[in-house]
This record gives C-alpha cells, structure tokens and sequence, in this order.
C-alpha cells in the first residue's frame, strides 16, 4: 500500500511493482509514477509527448 | 527557388536518380538542400557491434525507437558518418559542391530534448527515461543560406542539438519539413512507394493533389503506417512556410524534377 | 590572426582544457580551425565490429595503417561520424559556434589517391593495392574562410577527397598542416607530450624554439616515431605558407594560448 | 622460370611466387612486379611513394 500524493486516499499496489511504473488512483484517478520500490515511493505522473526519432 | 528533397539514407533506397536529379537542378541554378535519414543502416551496425536496436511500444499502441546513450553514439556514426560521407561523396561526383551538416553543426536543429517516454511493456503502462530524441524549435537558416549563396548544396542529417546540450535523435522526415519550413521553400520527400495511395493494394491510386479540407481529409484517412509520419511532416512544413509539400517515389529517372513539374 | 589546432580526436587525449581554450580565442577575436584525427578510436571500434585493424611494413621499416574498403567506412563513421559530433557538440556547449567538416565537404581537402603500397611480408617485398590513402595537394580555404567570416568555428578531420572520386584516408597531422599553410595561419599541434624533447627521457629537455638550420637539425634528429610525423607536418605547414608551426602539450589549462604566447 | 620485360633474360622464381610479388632481375636489376601466377606474368614494378593515413 502507499498513499495517493494528490488526494491521500490508499493505492494498491501488486507485489512486482517496478520503477517507472504508472499507477492509476482508484479514488481519484490520478497517474502515479513509482518513483522507488523500496519503500514504495509515488509522485504524479507527467505527461509526456511523444517524440520518436529517425 | 529552393527545394528541400528528403531521401533515403542508404543507397539502396536512394538510386542513383535522385543524386544526378539533383545535379541537374542546381547546374540549372536550382539552391537545393538534400536531407536524409538512414535508421535500417542503424540497426545493421547495431546488429554488427553485437547489439540490439530496442524498440518500444507506447500505450495508445504506436511503436517507436527507444534511443539510449549508446545507439545515439552509432547513430552519430552511422547517419553524419558513414551516410552523409557516402551522399556527399556521390554528390561531388555528380558535380554538385555538396557540403555535409548534422543538425549539431552551427546549431542547424535545435529544440526541447525529450528524454522520457510512456511505454507499455507486458501490459504495464511505464515511464522510461534515458531516450535520446527531441523535437526540431529551431532551423539556423543563415548557416543554409550562407552555403547556398556560396555555390554549395547542404545535405543534412540528423542528430538535432537539445536544450540540454546534448545530441538527440529526430525523425529525418520531419527534419527536412523544418528546413523547408525554414527556407520557405519546396519539400519534395522521396519514398519508395509511388505516394500516397488512396487504396494501399492499387498503385495506379494515388493521390495527386491536396487542395481543399475535404481532399485532405481523405488523404489524412489514406496514409498509413510510416506514410502517416510523412504525411505528418508535409503537413508540418506547410504549416511552418514551406510553399509546396509532396510525396513521391524515388524510383524514377528524374524524381525531384517530376514531383516539381507535378506540384507547378 | 588564424590560429589552426591539431587536437586529438577521443576526448581522453583531448581533455575539456582544449575546448574552452578555443572558446576564449574566439571570444577574443581569434579565428581557430579545429583539425582532429582519431585513428585510436578506429581501431577501437573495428574490433567491436569482429574485425582487425591491418598494419603493414614497407621494405624501409616503417609501419603504416592499410586502409581497405571496409575499413574506410569505419573511418567515416567514427572520425566525421562519432568524434566530430561529439567535439562539435563539446564546443557548442562552450558557445562556439562550431560547424563539423571532413575533407570531402565542399572538396576541402584534396589531392591523390595512392592506391598500391610497397610491403614487406614474410621477408618478401610485395605491391598491395586497393589502400584506401592519398596524400592532399589542395585546401578550399574559400569554404574556410566563408565560415570564419560568418563566426563559425570549422572543426575539420580526414578522410580527404581524392582524385578518382573517393573518400581516402590521411594523416590529420599533415591535414592540419595543409590548412594551416592554406589560411596562413599558425599551427598549433597538440600531443600527449610535451613537445620535442631533446632527450626522450627528459621531458624537461623541450626544444623551444627552432630559428635556423642548425637547430631544425637538432629537432629533427630528436624526434623519434610519431613525433617524427609531427615534425614533418610542422615543416610541411611552414613550407605552404603557415606563419608559425608549434608542437605543445595538450595537458594544460590553455594549451593553445600558452603555445601561441610562447610562439609569438 | 619467367622473361624480364625489360631486358629478356631469363628470371628465376621460387615455387609459391605469389601475385603482387616484386622479383629483382639478375641480370639488369630491375623491379619486376607478379601480375598473374598461372601463368606468371611479369610487368615493371611501380615506384610508390608512401602515403599513410591516419
Ligand atoms: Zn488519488
Ligand atoms: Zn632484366
């Protein structure tokens, strides 16, 4: 478990979580990105473009 | 008048034609800048240092290249080296005073770096970061113009120079819409498909001429797969100054002189 | 004043010192040409690709690089692929406004192509053909001095275009040199070294200066193996028309500035 | 055995000549380069200067 960084309500989490990873708040809905698994570490997401290059 | 021609990197794909074309047009007082790309010619020298090219999916399921220090460093390699000395080579002998530029040279391309991306790997949505590419802000113009005064045809490639400093991979076709855009002149980017079909199984379908919303609609529709990237860069070029945008085949005698004849 | 430096191309013998040094030359109001060459890195980069650099012996005992096809695409894609972007991008974040070049842009660098060599193998003397090397008989200084004059800083490095149309190896040293007697400007030829030691294993005994015959006898009966080319150079920039030849550490905080205060 | 092209005497050759081998004359001393081993072919030896790259 780890606390949603923009409305504090729990997230769950599976057991193989990885860094990078995005997370969706079920209460809120935000996108967190996990940040450190250990301890579970969680900041917003950011919203990316995509730029492919040649 | 100045035209952009995007081509193939690797011979293969960029015939003998477009090269004496391109002679002809500036023995005819032409100023033509060629800018290619060559990312298969990456990956056969990743391949051949015993390395992978890494390719990624995103989650609204388009697939990219992921390109991190190390293929960045072949990149630098295999597209300013390798490629752009072979074009250069093959343009002087044409007699063309050809001068190679990367997009790093005199800050040719700069703008934002994007080093993360969203990626979906086994089903999960991820950020990766670490990606070397970035998005064209800027064309230096005066450095292409200064050449073309001066009797030579630039031909430029990628990286582009980021924001950070660093040197980052970009799409080519996008590249050359930035130049053109740039230089307010004609794009012509070369494939090896005849254009854009209307129906992908019909080559005699193609389509000839955009010229109102609805024709660009049905093209927009047309395109697919990588055609929708040069779509997208026609469309870019337009939209940034270029004063004709077109999409034709490379396998011709005289492809940048008959895509021209064509848009005028 | 032009100043032309011959650096090293991997950035380990080329230490940052070089760099901002040429950025505060040219703040100053000096024109530099930067000229590297980088066979170290060649050589690095054929042996991830599987492969093995070809030395050869010719029948007087010296020992040179045979350059075949294959090989000379690695050159390409390491010296104006890998290491000039690399430098480029390193002097554009000093605020140089840095333009990469080989020798076959614009035909910068041009002459003949020496295609056979003379060897020695297993004690025979044997005639080897298809050496991709040549020997440069012309600069375009025009192409130079367009880009000086518009404020870029040209970073220059081999293969040179020869006259049978192919892009060929030479000796960055000697490039260096022929630039530098083609803009008339002073060479400043950088080295792990100190500089010419009259006694190799004192490396307080540097040659400071050479003003006539007796002490150009001296030099060159001091220099030894690769400094003996680097000597050559010097004499060859001297004898094109460079106004001062300088062979100096590059292991300083301004190696081309406290080379040039003590040429001058 | 083999003809100098320069001079016509005869020169000698070892048995695994090779192409591109350079053979002295014994009798006017010329450089004579191997052209063709089956059968061998003499041609006057080119003066090359050396021209090494990077
Ligand atoms: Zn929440
Ligand atoms: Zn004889």
């Amino acid at each position: 478990m780890a606390e949603c960084i923009e409305c504090g309500a729990s997230v769950s989490l599976h057991d193989d979580v990885e860094a990078g990873e995005i997370i969706d708040c079920g209460t809120c809905g935000s996108e967190l990105e996990v940040i450190e698994t250990d301890p579970v570490t969680l900041d917003t997401a950011p919203e990316l473009e995509e730029d492919w290059g040649e | 008048m100045t035209v952009v021609v995007k081509i193939g990197g690797a011979r293969a794909v960029d015939p003998d034609g477009a090269l004496s074309d391109v002679a002809s047009l500036v023995e005819g007082g032409t100023q033509v800048v060629v800018v290619h790309g060559g990312s298969t010619a990456v990956d056969d020298t990743l391949e051949a240092l015993g390395e992978s090219p890494e390719y990624v999916e995103t989650p609204s399921g388009v697939v990219g290249r992921f390109t991190d220090e190390r293929t960045m460093e072949v990149f630098s390699m295999v597209l300013p080296g390798q490629l752009n000395t072979d074009l250069v080579v093959g343009l002087q002998n044409e007699g063309v005073d050809a001068v190679g530029l990367s997009g790093v040279d005199g800050g040719l391309l700069t703008g934002a770096r994007k080093s993360a991306v969203r990626v979906l790997e086994d089903g999960k949505k991820k950020i990766r970061r670490g990606d070397h590419s970035g998005r064209i802000e800027n064309v230096n113009s005066d450095l292409l113009e200064t050449l073309l005064e001066t009797g030579h045809t630039p031909v430029v490639t990628v990286p582009m120079l980021a924001d950070d400093g660093v040197a980052v991979n970009t799409d080519a076709d996008r590249a050359a819409a930035a130049v053109a855009g740039a230089l307010s002149g004609d794009l012509v980017v070369l494939t090896d498909v005849p254009g854009v079909l209307a129906d992908v199984d019909d080559e005699s379908s193609v389509i000839d001429r955009v010229d109102s919303p609805p024709t660009y609609e049905t093209l927009t529709a047309a395109a697919e797969g990588f055609m929708s990237r040069k779509v997208m860069a026609a469309t870019e070029a337009l939209e940034n100054g270029a004063t004709t945008a077109t999409i034709a085949s490379a396998n011709t005698e005289r492809p940048i002189s008959e895509a021209l004849d064509e848009t005028n």
